[in-house]
């Protein structure tokens, strides 16, 4: 069968009103349904006409999934997100500005304005990955197949991972998910067995757990919300995304931080960064071996030194190493802003 | 205007078409009674589906540059297609297909959306405004498309169109922005001409203009 | 629905990549109907066994009441062997069938035990032990006929009494050799597309085409092992093969047992400073001789 | 909040007074608005695919997924089978190449390596087998995959160095590298042939040391005493460099739209160049030029890759006439990244002496130019001729090999091999300054041409000559505007992790052609119509050089029509709008055309008003008797041009004009007072235009990145035309220069031949936030004294200097040791900064 990497093939296409409708087609067409909420990553699997579902569920005609609101009755309870609420949304919504900069800073990194007004955040957490041989419809490890192709003597790896690679070496592109985690934020997914709550970190996955999916969404899930516990609210953050292209490019890596200091010591933190692995990592190691410790470049160095161990790289991404290692000391001690009368 | 005609019919239009015909369809092109409904003429023969639960009609009706246009629309139909090959709006261009540059920018609900990667289906319902109905009906200039007349802005305006679609989107949010604000609003928008100092001088100068007209 | 999944490679070729994975329940259901065909043939058509003539009480007094059967290495082995083959096949075929955890590394380290587990047992069956008492003998195939002929109410002379290992047991290993040693050699290529400490990562070692057969071998013989394993368990579970089961525990089985099913000229045991082969064709075991 | 509103620190400054050029002139210098704006900002202009006809059908393209392969076997019944499919067109539907008949009479012969739009011996992958007309593009695209192909996979390469090894693959059947026989007894050298050409082992012994290896080499020249020049030279530098392949990614693709009509094809498609596409077309088709009508009114980008269209178009010229039926063939992204042209890398090494003062005493230059799999591109001489002229240097040899590779097809890009050239050299120069403790823009100064600069090898012993280089004078005026000498003192240079660090570039490029035709009718209402065969591509030069007639001509601009971009509105022969020739070639053009006209209306007021020609004037739309007195309007002289007839009404056309001219001039008889001519004016030398670019990058050390604080690009580009325009081609080329410094680049999988990078976001065409906010650009307007008017071309100068400026930058923040390919990001720079050493290797391609 001959290939052709254009025009999109016909599908059925589903408009749900609610999510509790959406849920049930999805189960009721299990593996013949894809599910559309932004359709900026769907659109290029069905424009290449590497995938062709039979039924498209477009979720954006569900009020109930957009919008930002409190969990209880206070904004000290915390915020939910609704998964179709778009990433411009989320930038501009003065209590995310306010409570949880962190999460705004990375949204308004993602890719380009339009793109912002019609991506969601459910589907900036969910997108599938951005190795160029899987995108390109190779048959490998990701598409079912027997073999990495960027893992190989002459593979083009600049993009790919360097820690946490099992056969499969792509990584997760999402800049939104690296600052959930930090966050200590909730995926609530509705699923066949019911209503289904896991911290940020659990929702995505690996390849050594399943080389074919970056979260855990089976056929059938939906994930409908995101919920921001007020654990750190106002706390200090620290987001930083380093791409090749100032914008419509995804990260070489990533990193997002939230911190709780007393004096000049660090009484909390939870740091992630993503691009790095498969998924978001979140960096417990570095989070403990910081506590307690003065906020300074000596532990951010060691953080940093801390944060790479084990890490291996490819032919061609070695750099990551140390843009991780920097990242990370960035994240923990912060960075000197330079100015220069021009 | 823009039903479908089976491919058997259509291969009679085709014997029938005298020569000159063509000429006539060419010289009217972009006028929608000639181009209506092309790209997907034979949609319903090859491409219809089985009409099922939740599924709806593919006769819709959109609100275009503020006319109401009843369209014949195929499920995986992106706006893009719909505008330029069955409502003739072929000011909005195709340059990716694939939401990276800009070229199909339209506004929806005053939105700036990359209108190749939007399906029509979903658009029911929204304003959607394209740079032929940013024009006034007397033909008057939009003030941004005056400020790029004014600086003789952008090479060989491939992308211009998306450019001045995003640019009114974004001076909706923020009238008065600075050259970075500004280039920041409209840099989901690619130019390989690179005339990107001389666009960003002409659509700071279509704020000033449309500033002038709010003031006026 | 094709027994092999096929992609397209990225040069527009069609290549298989793997067996189709319901495969693994054909396997399953084929172990299972094994179980129940052959349970059910033993207790309701199953003729009592007869052997051939009787072990004279000369030869008979000379058999000790421990017989030695499995030597404590020989034990060893197939225990170590025992344990790598379930390792192999629960983290090979458990995530296939939705139960996920990282299973690579424990796969291709099981993989190496089992390797090389095996090459130490043909070397140690080729030069410590009785090399053929493993393969079928011309006897064995005789009275494989006159059991069937006789199942089948003719009438013939009664088999003899087994050597070391009945034919079936035979017949069983041979196809453990088969599947298990396609498995693995293709297995020590596959080590090649996963990071191991064996050699440098390299995919390309041979064509696509090349590697898909690899793939679709190894799994074809990873669910013929499911099968082969089950049945394997359900014999040693089995009332009347239990001593030998045990004997793959103790190393001995019972002077009785041995009486009963064991030719002591087709497996000597008495006087293993005795060529083994020494009085193979004369005596009592073969009455037609001569 | 975006990190790049607050990541670069450059303050927002307001653009300067914009300068004053056209001083003493009416029209030329000053800026107006371009007659297709309208038609532009109200989304009226019609670019090919916004073309429909009635009954028009739709195709597809089934592309080779093999880099190098045989067909054997198309299997296409399922898809011919299914309703809505019209037909199916393959190679061997396609006419068999014709033979190109010269103006000067020679016949060249069609090239048996020359590319043909389908073929059955793919020798890249992405390349099209076969097309699938359509009533729809769905049914064509389900056709495409209903569709079976039986391949042989051949024998390929995707790095130029590969095929040069001992047994390395062919690229294609006959061999690997593009070489020219040398000339016979009696003609010239013959037509290009692809022969084989292996190095030893040997050769390739300094590939271990990371330097290019230089076997044998298919084209040489070189001047002065190289031996000695090294010898006596303060420094030596031996640099190994390589320059990216990339996309010319033209917005719009290059779609067609086709149908035939009273035995003539009908092809609107984008192109650079209107009247010099119809002969290309007829070519392609191998029909009579009179059958060929061609409508490209609106280009969607060229850059090189449109000069005559691509010859993909005959593809739905032929399904049309296969379908009897209108058939569109709109090219999709990614079919145009595989169709669409590139420019070819360089792997390059350049061993240069210096004297103490910095002034270049030798330079031994050798490149290999990734060809891809088809018509041998140029780049790799020009490379030579542009180096040798950019920097004088006293003694020089070049040395290049144009390989084949089983890669996209490459075509001249702005400033081919100019930029590969000069991108190669600038890092060296940079270098030296910094080991013979020099400035920078010092030692590019005693380096720089000036006047009747000499270039290029000897012919007959002697050096070919610039008609004129100001480069001085702009170098001088850009680094007195961008404040170079403050720049570069600045204090500190590092701020915690971020390193300023300042770059300037020469560059230069051919600036113009000479020789052909204009054409212009005075109306009887007065009006004057330029008829114009220049593409409108975005560069305005099809409207912008007749403003030199008007101005000749005294008639206001409002007056003034120029019709374009249709091949039946009779247009006269015109240069190929490539390699900046426009703007110097047809205001020449115009020039004489307009003087042709004046003296036609000198001779008409003579005849009527008694006295001698010359005793008339011609100005503010009217001729008269010099000093007042008798005289008439051109409206009136327009009549009186059309009751005269003969040469006045164009009933007859000037002799040496180009037999399209003189079609056209049949054509427009009787209209009014036609005026044509050709431009006959002498040239003293070749034409060149010159840039002096100007960098401040800012280098966060911790992450890699960077960010482009400022740019200036200031130009010695002759009389300025049209201010905006050129400002737009300055910056504009000045900014596709610097795509190659920061980022455009092509992957390849070398396994099995295929491009992995196929998008935007893997190829990084430059955004609007990767340039200033604010970018300057300055023009010295001294006429070139070799042409009329003065002006020169613009598009190609500027390209180099913008990735030369960006490049020199980094080294000047970051030291010598961290890159040695183009572009420079983040990997590069942690890699390097982390090993001390530059860790790219500057051989591999395609990473």
């Amino acid at each position: 069968m001959a290939v052709i990497r254009d025009v999109m093939p016909a599908f059925e296409l589903l408009q749900p009103s609610s999510a509790a409708d959406a849920q049930k087609l999805l189960a009721q067409y299990g593996d013949d349904a894809w599910v559309l909420a932004g359709g900026l990553d769907s659109f290029d699997w069905l424009k290449d006409r590497i995938r062709k579902p039979k039924f498209v569920v477009d979720l954006s005609g569900i009020d109930e999934l957009r919008g930002i609101r409190t969990i209880g009755d206070h904004a000290s309870d915390g915020i939910e997100i609704g998964a179709m609420t778009t990433l411009t949304e989320v930038v501009n919504h003065p209590m995310v500005q306010q409570k949880y900069g962190l999460l705004a800073e990375a949204a308004e990194l993602v890719a380009s304005p339009q793109i912002r007004n019609q991506g969601t955040i459910g589907g900036n957490v969910s997108q599938d990955t951005r190795c160029w041989y899987y995108r390109g419809g190779w048959p490998c490890y990701r598409a079912g197949g027997n073999i990495c192709y960027a893992d190989t003597p002459e593979g083009r790896n600049r993009e790919h991972a360097i820690l946490h690679a099992d056969r499969c070496v792509a990584v997760n592109p999402s800049d939104s998910a690296p600052a959930f985690i930090a966050l200590d934020a909730k995926f609530v997914m509705r699923t066949p067995k019911g209503e289904r709550v896991v911290d940020a970190e659990d929702y995505f996955l690996g390849p050594d757990i399943d080389i074919t999916r970056l979260h855990i969404l089976k056929p059938g899930d939906l994930l409908t919300a995101i919920r921001i516990p007020p654990t750190w609210a106002g706390a200090q953050f620290y987001f930083e995304k380093v791409r090749d292209r100032n914008v419509w490019d995804f990260p070489l890596m990533n990193v997002a931080s939230a911190m709780v200091t007393s004096g000049d010591s660090i009484d909390r933190i939870r740091i992630a960064v993503n691009g790095a692995a498969a998924r978001p990592l979140r960096l417990k190691a570095v989070e403990d071996a910081v506590r307690g410790k003065p906020r300074n470049a000596a532990t951010g160095e060691m953080a940093g030194k801390l944060a790479v161990q084990g890490a291996m790289p490819l032919q061609f991404n070695a750099y990551k190493i140390p843009l991780m290692r920097n990242l990370v000391k960035r994240a923990i001690a912060g960075v000197e802003e330079a100015t220069w009368a021009s | 205007m823009t039903e479908k005609t089976d491919p058997e019919a259509t291969d009679d239009v085709l014997k029938a078409v005298s020569r000159r015909n063509f000429i006539k369809g060419v010289i009217t092109s972009g006028v929608a009674v000639s181009s209506a409904g092309y790209l997907f003429r034979a949609s319903s023969l090859m491409h219809g589906q089985p009409m099922i639960a939740g599924a709806g009609e593919r006769l819709i009706t959109l609100n275009v540059n503020g006319q109401q246009r009843r369209v014949d629309v195929l499920k995986q139909e992106t706006l893009a297609t719909t505008l330029r090959y069955k409502l003739g709006l072929t000011g909005t261009k195709l340059g990716c297909d694939r939401a990276e540059c800009g070229s199909c920018s339209v506004l929806i609900d005053d939105v700036p959306y990359y209108s190749c990667s939007v399906l029509t289906h979903t658009v029911r319902g929204k304003k959607v405004l394209t740079i032929e109905g940013l024009a006034g009906g007397d033909g008057t200039l939009h003030p941004v498309q005056r400020g790029v007349v004014d600086e003789q802005g952008f090479q060989c305006a491939f992308c211009m169109s998306g450019f001045i679609m995003t640019a009114v989107g974004y001076l909706k949010q923020n009238p008065n922005p600075t050259r970075r604000e500004l280039a920041n609003g409209v840099s989901g928008c690619l130019c390989r001409c690179q005339d990107y100092d001389k666009i960003l001088t002409a659509l700071m100068q279509g704020a000033e203009n449309l500033r002038r007209s709010k003031l006026g | 629905m094709g027994f092999l999944e096929w992609a397209t490679n990225p040069w527009g070729q069609n290549v298989p990549i793997h067996i189709a994975w319901f495969l693994i329940w054909v396997a399953v259901i084929a172990g299972f109907l094994f179980f129940i065909v052959h349970a059910t043939y033993l207790r309701y058509f199953a003729k009592k066994k007869e052997f051939a003539g009787n072990i004279p009480s000369a030869v008979a007094a000379r058999i000790p009441e421990h017989v030695p059967r499995h030597s404590l290495v020989a034990r060893l082995f197939h225990w170590i062997m025992a344990a790598s083959m379930f390792t192999l096949l629960f983290t090979a075929f458990l995530p296939r069938i939705g139960v996920q955890f990282p299973w690579v590394t424990y796969h291709w380290i099981a993989g190496a035990v089992l390797t090389l587990s095996i090459i130490f047992h043909i070397f140690h069956a080729s030069f410590w032990l009785d090399f053929w008492a493993i393969w079928p003998d011309r006897i064995d195939l005789r009275d494989a006929w006159r059991r069937t002929l006789r199942f089948a109410g003719k009438a013939e002379p009664p088999p003899d009494r087994f050597a070391k290992y009945p034919l079936e047991n035979k017949l069983y290993h041979g196809a453990i050799i088969a599947a298990g040693l396609s498995a693995i050699i293709t297995g020590v290529f596959m080590m090649s597309r996963v990071r191991t400490v064996f050699f440098p990562r390299n995919p390309y070692l041979f064509s696509d085409m090349t590697w898909g057969m690899m793939y679709v071998l190894h799994g074809l013989a990873g669910v013929g092992l499911i099968a082969l394993i089950m049945t394997h368990v359900y014999f040693g579970l089995r009332p009347e093969k239990r001593p030998i089961t045990k004997s793959m525990i103790f190393g001995w089985m019972s002077r009785d047992f041995y009486l009963q099913e064991h030719d002591p000229n087709r497996w000597v045991v008495d006087t293993p400073s005795a060529p083994s082969t020494a009085n193979r064709v004369e005596g009592p075991g073969l009455p037609d001789a001569g | 909040m975006d990190n790049t509103s607050d990541k670069t620190k450059s303050v927002e400054t307001s653009k300067p007074a914009e300068r004053q050029y056209g001083a003493g002139y009416k029209l030329i210098g000053k800026n107006y608005t371009t007659p297709d704006l309208y038609a532009k900002v109200t989304g009226q202009a019609k670019y090919a695919e916004d073309f429909r006809a009635e009954g028009m059908l739709f195709c597809k393209l089934l592309l080779s997924p093999m880099p190098h392969a045989r067909v054997k076997r198309i299997h296409a019944d399922a898809a011919l089978a299914m309703p809505g499919v019209k037909a199916i067109l393959t190679a061997n539907d396609l006419p068999a190449p014709a033979d190109t008949l010269t103006d000067n009479g020679t016949v060249i012969k069609a090239s048996k390596w020359g590319e043909r739009g389908l073929t059955m011996e793919p020798v890249y992958q992405g390349e099209p087998i076969l097309a699938v007309a359509a009533v729809d593009e769905p049914t064509a695209a389900e056709a495409i995959e209903k569709i079976e192909i039986d391949f042989e996979l051949l024998p390929f390469v995707v790095d130029p160095l590969d095929t040069l090894r001992p047994g390395g693959p062919n690229p294609r059947t006959d061999g690997n590298v593009w070489t020219r026989p040398p000339a016979t007894a009696g003609q010239g050298p013959g037509q290009p042939a692809v022969t084989e050409l292996k190095w030893t082992k040997a050769d390739f012994a300094e590939e271990q040391h990371g330097r290019l290896p230089m076997g044998k080499a298919p084209d040489e020249w070189s001047y002065g005493d190289l031996d000695s020049g090294f010898k006596n030279a303060a420094l030596v530098l031996d640099e190994t460099f390589l320059t990216p392949d990339t996309s010319h990614q033209t917005l719009e693709t290059r779609s067609a739209m086709s149908y035939w009509q009273n035995g003539k094809v009908y092809i609107y498609t984008g192109t650079q160049s209107t009247a010099q596409t119809l002969p290309a077309i007829a070519r392609w088709l191998n029909i009579d030029a009179d059958k060929v009508v061609f409508i490209s009114e609106y280009t969607g980008g060229g850059f090189g890759s449109k000069i005559t269209g691509g010859v993909t178009m005959i593809i739905p010229a032929l399904l049309a006439k296969k379908t009897n039926a209108p058939v569109m063939m709109r090219i999709s992204r990614e079919e145009e990244t595989f169709i669409g042209r590139a420019r070819p890398g360089f792997q390059g090494r350049m061993k240069v002496g210096f004297s103490k003062e910095g002034r270049i005493a030798a330079l031994d230059m050798f490149v290999i130019c990734d060809n891809g799999p088809y018509d041998a591109v140029g780049d790799a001489p020009s490379s030579g001729r542009i180096v040798s002229l950019l920097y004088q240097p006293q003694a020089m040899r070049w040395r290049g090999v144009t390989v084949l590779t089983n890669t996209p097809p490459r075509s001249a890009q702005s400033s081919p091999g100019g930029l590969q050239g000069i991108v190669i050299m600038e890092p060296i120069i940079a270098k030296a300054a910094r080991k013979l403790a020099l400035d920078q823009v010092a030692i590019r100064r005693i380096n720089c041409p000036e006047g009747k600069a000499p270039f290029g090898p000897l012919i007959q012993g002697k050096q070919q000559y610039a008609t004129s280089a100001f480069l001085k004078e702009a170098l001088d005026r850009g680094a007195e505007q961008f404040r170079w000498s403050e720049r570069v003192g600045r204090n500190p240079k590092r701020i915690g992790s971020k390193i300023r660090g300042v770059g300037v570039s020469l560059s230069c490029y051919v600036g113009g052609t000479i020789g052909f035709d204009g054409l212009l009718v005075i109306k009887p209402d007065g009006g004057i119509t330029f008829q114009s065969g220049i593409g409108n591509l975005g560069t305005e030069s099809v409207s912008d050089v007749h403003r030199a007639g008007a101005e000749v001509l005294g008639v206001p601009w409002e007056k003034c029509e120029v019709v374009w971009g249709d091949t039946t509105k009779n247009l006269p022969f015109t240069c190929v709008s490539g390699g900046s020739q426009t703007t110097h070639a047809m205001t020449r053009a115009a020039y004489a055309t307009a003087m042709d006209a004046k003296k036609k209306l000198q001779e008409i007021a003579a005849r009527k008003l008694g006295g001698k020609p010359e005793q008339y004037e011609v100005a503010n739309e009217r001729v008269f008797r010099k000093g007042g007195g008798a005289g008439m309007t051109l409206a009136q002289a327009a009549k009186y041009a059309i009751q005269l007839g003969g040469v006045y009404d164009g009933h007859e056309a000037p002799a040496d004009v180009h037999k399209l001219t003189k079609a056209s001039i049949a054509a427009l008889a009787g209209q009014g007072l036609v005026a044509a001519a050709k431009d006959n004016y002498p040239r003293d030398g070749n034409t060149f235009s010159y840039v002096a670019s100007f960098a401040e990058v800012e280098i966060d050390v911790e992450t890699g990145k960077y960010y482009i604080v400022d740019f200036l690009a200031s130009g010695d580009v002759g009389t300025v035309i049209h201010p905006r325009a050129l400002g737009g081609q300055m910056l504009g080329r000045s900014t596709l220069g610097i795509g190659h410094a920061i980022g455009q680049k092509w992957v390849f999988d070398p396994h099995y031949g295929q491009m992995v990078s196929k998008r935007f976001h893997h190829s990084k065409p430059p955004t609007i936030l990767d340039v200033p906010v604010d970018m300057q650009w300055t023009a010295l307007d001294i006429p070139d004294p070799e042409t009329p008017v003065g002006a020169r071309g613009v598009g190609e100068p500027p390209v180099a200097g913008g990735c030369g400026a960006i490049l020199n930058a980094l080294s000047d923040a970051l030291g010598d040791e961290i890159f040695q390919r183009a572009p420079v990001n983040a990997d590069t720079i942690l890699t390097s900064l982390e090993a001390g050493r530059p860790m790219q290797h500057p051989l591999m391609a395609h990473i």
